[in-house]
């Protein structure tokens, strides 16, 4: 049996239906048990205070949402080169996912920022990557939403991912580069805060809620994906059933 | 070479419009495809001109022998009726206007910018540039729309000579041609089965 | 509740704005996926039926 | 091929579109700039290349909806995609008018331009080549953005959004290569990566541009 | 009237246009400046209420030619003027349409992306307030700049060239208003300019645009 | 009320093209303009509308009794059929568009967009508007391009109940509209003799 068994849309909602209460209960597991961990049964960290609680957030966050445009990536090259329908509209799925991760990683540095840097936003070369990354989730969604056939939305959705993918790449060389060559003052800052904060991070107090909270974070994508692929899926068949009806 | 369609479905929006659709279509022969509005003839027009692959079934000896006429005309408002043609005739890589002028009698209006036309005179225009195509197989959507009595016996005046010179013409109209050699395909008959859109049949 | 010193609005309210966010996106996608399954099964009965 | 780079140019300068407004579009904005951040010498030369580029970039992407969807409104598009001319050289050759109609002119008007911000000396010299060097690949990739979003009514402000994240890298180093240039410091790298781009970018986006263009006119 | 307004807000929802995509546009000039002038907080601090100001300005300009434009080119034009309703009436629903669906979401973020350039605190107040006077002004101009280009193909970069300097001086007292703000100093004299340009031209402008848009139909 | 054009003479980009063209069409009754592509009759009909001043002449019981229906039909791609309708109604200030679908057989598509509609469906929905304009006066160019027989069947259908209800119709075009009660008036007859263009006359 072979996995493209799973690109049936029947097949992938029986299979989603099945599997999406263990996902979610074991997301919703991992989400809790990590930021409550973190939240509550963590020390200060010695500079930062209790700021460092936000990494719990924060991380996983900013994982999720690079991961999620890879996902996406792979769902688009398995379109262009299979053609088979849920994996388009996997991509269509996660992109929302991406975004509202992208936000909140953006949400929390900016609010992690204004204690720690003194200002809610520096043009740090990850900071402006990430503002970037969100430009091109937003551009990808905004294209779905304003094609009206579905299988030419997907095309051309697949394509500007491929594309958007390069051009992300370079624009975070560019965003390096850019940054390094030019300032002094605010990168300072920075490179001290990351310095200690990853010295931190090796010690287990931290590290062990993170990854329960990065897994919890994984879970939930997971989770989310699968839904909402079942429901792209389920609206395009009503839509179809619809047409169906109105041409008889 | 004939122009064999046999066997298509063709769709649009995804939903499939017309299917099992078969013509053989010889050099010198005219088709005139007829069927109410909405029935699918611009659809199987655009797909024999390659501008939309077929849901099923295969069209031979299309492709780089069509010349393909829209509703709309693909003129330039600001280039004159000379440049316009000048243009097709380039990118086609044929030479020499001045038959597909003098067909569609278009020589005094030879200097004037194609947005300052009438309807009529625009639509002269569009079915001028078939003519510096070189392409043996005119695939027409309604050509004679806005044409008076006149421009309409130039135009069956140019197929006839077009066909005479081993050419072919596939045409939609819902009006005569004045072309009494032409043979007529009815599409009504072909109007696809109530299904879903092509693309969602996986979804049904 | 922890002590969260001086900086217990920019914890509180980076985790607000999470969860709130999460919530929002698991909300909305819980409520289309209730109303497209809905709506599918009506015009599935309607079909089979009619 | 050339028959139809001749058309784009007659048209542009016909329809009053191509090279003066573009210009024209820059000149204002950089004009307006000055309005918007007070008139301050010292400031405005700090910035000065900095918002010519973003003013080239601007005026590039304000132009980018004549490429294509002219030629879609009254279905010239769909008569080129059935004549003897492949999709790949047809984006390319649009590209190319674009870059001669707009890009061109900005390039020659920036220098002076740069006056109107007080711009130091060695400043002309380097806004001129990053600019020289990075517009075709505002052109490319807009085209690409173009022929994206060509079916959709007035795609104009989507095809901006789309477009926008793809010019970050070139205006990164064009802004660069300026910057650096006008303060005297070395522009080796930046010039490098901004010419790689603007290269890969020329050889490589006219498949991408072609193959969405094929699956739009479907 | 009612009905006019309503359709354009619903197209402009649909067409995938309006609200979301004058406000991206004005994010992602907001995004640029940096990267074209270089990531210095101090510099950015300074120009901030300026390019706040020409963003929402470039935002608002690009989002004109949807205002009478498409309804010229499909002939709804036509048959607006020959019904019941006066032309005035038609293009100050126009604009009223266009300020609903560019201006206010426009107004609306401008202080959230002033983080980005990081805005000092009181200018998050006097940004806002100098937009909430100013861009209605700009709706209306930019309505007289459509209806005077509306007969061109793609009118739009002249519509730009015609329109920036009708644009002028709102742009000047806002910013102003926008900048003294900012820096704590009294902003009394051009707030009551910009708030008299704003309703002088509300006022009297419709009357123009109406009298040019009778003659670019004639 | 009659409409009644006297002298009138009509120019398209500055040149006049009819000179002293006058009729009058009383209420129950309807005129068709005839004349070769490009003599005039687009331009007399806008000038009719009010769209443009004439040159020279008067027009009487114009204004606001008239409903227009050019070339372009006017409808919104990204609007359902239904909608384009209610919207002209509420514009005019006239109630119910059943009447305005039911006459042009649009009911199955009210739901549709109008930028999915073929090209007959889409003029049969651009004929429609015109009854929900409640004004008495048609003015109509070319209404039946790209209809087919039975649509220009119950566009012949809908003009005779609106000239019953005392309205009246002026049309231009080239094919018959079955029609057989319209009156006939060619325009050739009128055509302007070549002068210089309108506004140039002072400079001459
Ligand atoms: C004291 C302040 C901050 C610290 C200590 C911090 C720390 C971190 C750490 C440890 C990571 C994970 C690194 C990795 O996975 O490679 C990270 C990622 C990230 N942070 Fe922060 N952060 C801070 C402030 C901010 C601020 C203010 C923002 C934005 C407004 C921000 C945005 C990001 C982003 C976008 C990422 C993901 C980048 C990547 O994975 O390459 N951070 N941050
Ligand atoms: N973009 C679209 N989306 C969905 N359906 C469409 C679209 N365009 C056309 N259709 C439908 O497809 C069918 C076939 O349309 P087509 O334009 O081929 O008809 P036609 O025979 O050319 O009619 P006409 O004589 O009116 O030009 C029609 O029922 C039409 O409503
Ligand atoms: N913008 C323009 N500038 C100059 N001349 C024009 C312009 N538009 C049309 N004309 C000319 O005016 C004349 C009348 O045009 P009009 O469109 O009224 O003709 P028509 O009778 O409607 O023709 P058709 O039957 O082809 O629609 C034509 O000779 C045409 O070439
Ligand atoms: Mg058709
Ligand atoms: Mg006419």
């Amino acid at each position: 049996m072979s996995i493209w068994e799973y690109a049936n849309p029947v097949k992938f909602i029986r299979t989603a239906d099945r599997v999406l209460p263990w996902l979610s209960g074991a997301a919703v597991i991992c989400l809790v048990t990590g930021l409550i961990w973190g939240f509550f049964f963590t020390p200060d960290d010695f500079r930062q205070g209790s700021t460092v609680k936000i990494i719990y957030l924060h991380v996983p966050a900013a994982l999720m949402a690079i991961n999620a445009w890879l996902m996406m990536l792979v769902a688009s090259l398995i379109w262009i080169v299979r053609r088979h329908h849920v994996s388009a509209l996997a991509a269509r799925a996660a992109a929302p996912i991406g975004a509202t991760m992208t936000v909140i990683a953006l949400a929390t540095g900016a609010i992690w920022g204004q204690p720690m840097w003194g200002t809610w936003w520096a043009w740090d070369p990850r900071l402006t990557s990430f503002l970037i990354l969100f430009l091109f989730y937003l551009g990808y969604m905004a294209l779905w939403e304003a094609i009206e056939n579905d299988d030419t939305a997907a095309d051309l959705t697949a394509i500007l991912c491929l594309v958007g993918s390069v051009f992300a790449i370079l624009s975070r060389y560019a965003v390096n580069f850019w940054n390094q060559g030019l300032h002094q003052g605010a990168s300072v800052m920075r490179a001290g805060a990351l310095a200690g904060d990853t010295e931190e991070r090796v010690s287990n107090v931290f590290a062990i809620p993170l990854f329960v909270s990065i897994a919890g974070f994984v879970l939930l994508f997971v989770a989310l994906v699968f839904l909402r692929t079942q429901t792209e899926i389920r609206a395009r068949r009503a839509r179809a059933l619809l047409a169906r009806e109105r041409v008889a | 070479m004939d122009l064999v369609a046999s066997d298509l479905t063709v769709a649009r929006g995804g939903v499939p419009v017309l299917e099992g659709v078969g013509f053989t279509l010889s050099p010198g022969r005219a088709l005139v495809l007829r069927g109410p509005n909405g029935s699918g003839k611009t659809t199987l027009l655009r797909t024999v001109a390659g501008l939309q692959p077929p849901v099923a079934g295969e069209i031979i000896g299309a492709g780089e022998r069509i010349a393909y006429a829209a509703h709309a005309d693909g003129l330039k408002a600001m280039l004159s009726v000379v440049e316009n043609l000048s243009f097709w005739a380039a990118v086609f890589g044929t030479q020499g206007i001045d038959d597909a002028l003098s067909a569609f009698n278009l020589e005094e209006l030879a200097g004037r910018a194609a947005g300052t036309l009438s309807a009529g005179q625009k639509r002269r225009l569009g079915l001028a540039r078939l003519m510096v195509t070189g392409r043996p197989v005119w695939v027409l959507d309604e050509p004679t729309v806005s044409l008076d009595a006149a421009s309409v016996a130039l135009f069956a005046e140019a197929v006839r000579a077009h066909l005479g010179q081993g050419g072919a013409a596939l045409m939609a109209t819902h009006i005569d041609l004045g072309l009494a050699e032409a043979e007529i395909l009815d599409v009504t008959g072909f109007r696809a089965k109530p299904r879903a859109r092509a693309e969602d049949e996986a979804f049904l | 509740m922890p002590d969260l010193g001086k900086y217990a609005f920019a914890v509180l309210s980076s985790y607000a704005v999470s969860l709130g966010l999460i919530l929002a996106l698991v909300g909305l996608s819980i409520r289309r996926a209730r109303k497209v399954r809905a709506e599918l099964r009506q015009i599935e009965e309607r079909q089979t039926r009619g | 091929m050339r028959a139809l780079l001749l058309r784009d140019l007659v048209l542009a300068v016909r329809a009053g579109g191509g090279f003066g407004l573009g210009l024209a579009f820059f000149l204002i904005v950089t004009v307006l700039v000055p309005f918007g951040v007070g008139p301050e010498t010292g400031l405005l030369t700090r910035i000065a290349p900095g918002i010519l580029w973003i003013g080239a970039l601007l005026a590039c992407l304000l132009s980018l909806d004549r490429i294509l969807a002219l030629d879609w409104e009254d279905g010239s598009l769909d008569l080129l995609a059935t004549a003897p001319l492949p999709l790949e050289a047809i984006v390319s050759v649009k590209a190319l008018a674009h870059w001669i109609t707009t890009g061109l002119p900005l390039v020659l008007a920036a220098p002076v331009l740069g006056v109107l911000l007080s711009l130091p000396g060695p400043g002309y010299l380097w806004v001129f080549v990053s600019l020289a060097l990075g517009t075709p690949a505002l052109s490319v990739i807009g085209t690409f953005g173009a022929a994206l979003t060509v079916g959709l009514k007035r795609g104009g402000l989507l095809m901006s959004l789309l477009v926008l994240p793809l010019y970050v890298p070139t205006l990164i180093f064009g802004a660069e290569v300026a910057r650096r240039g006008t303060e005297g410091l070395s522009v080796q790298s930046p010039l490098l990566m901004l010419a790689g781009i603007s290269f890969g970018v020329i050889a490589a986006l006219p498949f991408a541009s072609a193959a969405v263009l094929r699956v739009n006119l479907r």
